[in-house]
């Protein structure tokens, strides 16, 4: 296989600072790993207090580039929305921080990178990693970059996760914590979702048990059908519905054959295409076995609210009505374990039929929500408006 | 901040909860609608005070307040909250609309020490719930709906309620009642005349030492 | 490949019937199929005044063994539950029908029998079919039987929508009919699900172009993603989080590896392996593409009612509280359809929380509900009791 | 078939309404029940009739009896049979319970020729949603449930129905009580003392010509 284009790039664009030198990051699984690699996006300036920042988590197929253009494919970033001058992370108020996930393909210290013992890509070398162990990745970053407490951490699905896991981990280091369409724990179903993924890449025969980048394949067909599986938990039916229905691509009649003659198995099958050419196979693996294995009450004495206890970090849990990946009542188990600790949490349930994507569109509830709570947290924590 | 508009502007039945609340004490407001009474006391108070509320509108107005607000209704989600979190919990005009209003009162003494408890009558309350659930103004008193296009509730009245502390073993410390013109007046003895002339009814509530009926309890 | 178990058993079990000699199957492609077989089982005993026959219809992965045991897996009928005697479908007082569905892989004409032009199997050169096609068949095999009106025409899932089509195509032949956990067309969300499926077959190279039984290779990889995504669909999240939740599968802690950690993924891959040794890779995409196409009121102005208009059929349809392939508002709509030409229809939705495969399992007030239908129907039919 | 048994147990609406119901006619039971009206109409008078039930009990029993009945309610099902579907609509004692009360009247008089619409009185009303919503037999009348126990409902009265009625242009064709022992009496006049005796009420509706609010009929 030629190098990918994520590899191309990623030496060329955005930041990246090397951790880990004198105190290696201590894995959940139990091994150390260092030094590493972690590659990341700023926007905004740091105050002179250091009390304006932001740190944004991506999810699961997403990366730093959290404003566009991105240096792969060209396309905006995945919450031009949300971030910039005058976007509810007001890039003119606040300093926002995003870094490639441990485990990711975009830079950041991964399966796809060369593992200095070898000399070759770590391929399934690379030791299974866990949300906890991203968020201390992240931790290390921002020791680097000297700032002690963040003024927000975010970010939607498995950057939701992650947010809870820094409050969890590090509550004093979180004035604010927004997590969005996630969950405390990854359900039966979505280890299934995931799972079906997994088998799609490790079916196929290009995988090579993951030494794919050696040997000069590229499980391109695996990867592009876990993309399609996954994609269709992202949506709603309804929005399924709304968007494509039963049309017909570019044609009037169906062709009585194995094509796309629906416009939704085009769309789809552009999803997969698409998704192979910015992502690599093994990332995709790693990042979703994190997942799976995320349970932070396990972590508590199986008691989420535990993980919460004492936390004066102010909350504000937002959901989507049709996202049933981590529906409401995932979100608000996340808003009672934080009741049942008194802690300071707004909730509010967004009524859309955009399915779990919906934090990354167009959501004026999302965005007043999310306005209100960081003005009124700014007020307090004594940040000046823009 | 100008406390002083503040006060002249806040509503007769927000005046009279400040004057019940001690300063610097942990508030629960249920039904917050958009934070009016929450942002009061915060201002006045010092409180440190939480809210629930059903409305997308009512959570988006109170989270851009700066409070806490969690969407969410009293029927569900007051069982999440531990054993005395709040020194004091409000439930503000929407004991009507809840589906288990024995459940939900002792819920309230569960979670605060002093319970808040306002009733409004049958007019007042046709008129709220109509802005819940229509998002408009009330229509003008006396202008009234049409019956079939009234929210379906389960009329309470003032003399139903004093029952119903009463079988619960919930001490009723205080009652006060506005009227019309936001004019208060205080009540501690007989509810007889209640009915007839209340806008509405604020009671404070707490829990008594035994549960048992009080059966020495003066007849209303 | 070896000659796959399906192939050597349907020879030596049940019945099948050549049909198509003199009059082909005129497909909805155009094609005309004919002589072709159809496999098929029978229960029960054919009343003198032929008038007790119930024919029941298999869901996607189904197949004619409506009754066990089942002669590739051994392991129970899909539908044992309610075929019996005393059973709702009461075998001493009905007599049931079940034919492999054309294009299916247990005996009847599909593409992997061999086409008798060129000696080979049909594999892509197999026709494209539609329920409308399969329902045709169906209607020549009663011809052969001497059938002239079914007593009830039944079936859940795909087996709902040949139910449908049954009324549709013909009326008079059709006392009563129930179609379960169905709907009158396959929604945006559905078609995904199966392109998903599709795709994850035609994505493993040992598929080749669906020529496998020729050339000897065997694409159960893919079919075996196919099965697990499909699987997912067919399962609720309650049910999937009280059957699995979290737990680990014979281990106390997870591995930090790729293995089956959890119940869940070792339950959805041995689903995946069972489901390759019975079912023929290409018989999944002409079956899905089947489902795929089908749309009742596209045949009818749009208007689905008007497939029902003048039909005297006694309709019950059953719909799952649980069931997020063909939730009951699909339902709802066939029932909205009949009511709006005024049929004699009855609905029930049964509340359960184990998704769409609640058809296939103990769900008392399905049978109650059934059972009920059935006895009523059959008095003004003239049935006797059992 | 003994019909003579069954003449003996059916209820007293239900035989008020079998005598009103012409032989060999459609119609649509909506709160069928367990189907026992529409199973003596199909006895008695041949009725060619169809239910609707929001209870998975009701609907089975129904189905049992070989009975068509959809599962669904009156606010959101009628939508979709056509116009003049039926003969008769039979509205059986539900209507407090019906969230848009007006919407359904007339979808009653679009779908069917006739209405039957059967009030009943807010006693015998809430004993009967008592059985809807728990399953139980009603509690003996006079020994009714404490206010916070009894469904939200938005009573109506006589009085309400007949203005309604009257603002939505539809004729009363005729009009019988049916008092606590089953007793009918037949009213054509005014409604004065409706309310005060009547345990139930059984109307019979039908389109005006014109939905002009009728200002020439004689006031109730």
């Amino acid at each position: 296989m030629p190098e990918s284009a994520t590899a191309r790039v990623h030496e060329q664009v955005g930041l990246s600072v090397e951790l880990g030198h004198e105190t290696p990051l201590e894995l959940d699984c139990g091994i150390s790993l260092g030094p590493f690699t972690l590659a990341y996006q700023t926007y905004g300036t740091l105050n002179a207090e250091r009390s304006n920042a932001v740190l944004l988590c991506h999810a699961l197929t997403g990366d730093q580039f959290v404003v566009g253009p991105h240096p792969v494919t060209g396309k905006p970033g995945w919450w031009e929305l949300m971030v910039g001058p005058g976007r509810p992370f007001d890039t003119d108020r606040y300093f926002v921080i995003c870094s490639n996930a441990l485990g990711g393909c975009m830079g950041t210290t991964g399966p796809k990178e060369i593992n200095p013992e070898t000399g070759r890509p770590w391929g399934l070398d690379f030791p299974v990693i866990t949300i906890r162990d991203m968020v201390k990745a992240q931790a290390m970053l921002l020791d680097h970059l000297g700032i002690e407490q963040l003024f927000c951490i975010s970010g939607g699905s498995m950057g939701g996760m992650q947010a809870l896991q820094w409050v969890a981990s590090y509550p004093e280091r979180c004035y604010t914590a927004v997590p969005i369409a996630c969950a405390a724990k990854h359900s039966a179903q979505n280890i299934a979702l995931n799972e079906v993924g997994r088998q799609a890449i490790m079916a196929d025969p290009e995988w090579r048990e993951g030494r794919y980048q050696e040997l000069g394949t590229n499980p391109a067909g695996g990867l592009a059908v876990a993309r399609m599986a996954a994609h269709i938990s992202y949506l709603s039916e309804p929005a399924l519905q709304r968007k494509f229905g039963r049309t017909l691509q570019d044609r009037s009649n169906v062709t009585y054959g194995f094509d796309a003659d629906f416009q939704v198995e085009s769309y789809l099958r552009h999803q997969g295409q698409s998704f192979v050419e910015r992502f690599d196979a093994n990332s995709y693996l790693y990042i979703t076995r994190a997942i799976d294995y995320f349970d932070l009450a396990a972590d508590y004495e199986g008691v989420l609210a535990n993980a919460f206890r004492g936390a004066e970090t102010r909350f504000c849990v937002i959901s989507f009505t049709s996202d049933w990946l981590y529906p409401t009542p995932e979100n608000r188990a996340i808003v009672r374990a934080l009741a049942a600790v008194a802690a300071n949490v707004s909730f509010v349930e967004v009524v859309s039929d955009k399915g779990h994507d919906a934090f990354l569109l167009d959501e004026p509830d999302m965005f007043e929500t999310l306005r209100g709570f960081l003005s009124g947290a700014a007020a307090r924590r004594g940040l000046g408006g823009p | 901040m100008n406390a002083g508009s503040g006060r002249t502007s806040a509503r007769p039945d927000h005046r009279l909860i400040a004057e019940l609340v001690e300063p610097g004490s942990r508030l629960l407001d249920i039904g917050c609608g958009d934070g009016a009474l929450l942002e009061l006391l915060a201002r006045e108070k010092s409180v440190d005070g939480r809210g629930i509320e059903i409305s997308q509108e009512g959570v988006n107005a109170s989270v851009r307040r700066g409070l806490s607000v969690i969407q969410g209704d009293a029927d569900t989600d007051l069982a999440d909250y531990p054993e005395a979190a709040f020194d004091y919990v409000v439930l503000s005009q929407t004991l009507p609309a809840i589906r288990d209003p024995r459940g939900v009162l002792l819920e309230l003494l569960r979670i605060g020490r002093i319970a808040i408890v306002s009733i409004p009558n049958f007019g007042h309350w046709r008129n709220r719930l109509h802005l819940l659930t229509r998002g408009r103004m009330p229509a003008p008193r006396g202008s009234g709906e049409p019956w079939y296009a009234t929210p379906q509730i389960r009329p309470c009245t003032i003399k139903d309620f004093v029952m119903l502390c009463r079988e619960l073993g919930i001490a009723i410390d205080r009652r006060t009642q506005v009227d019309s013109r936001g004019r208060v007046r205080r009540f501690s003895g007989t509810g007889r005349f209640a009915n007839l002339f209340g806008e509405q009814a604020v009671f404070v509530l707490s829990a008594r030492s035994s549960r048992t009926p009080a059966s020495g309890t003066k007849r209303g």
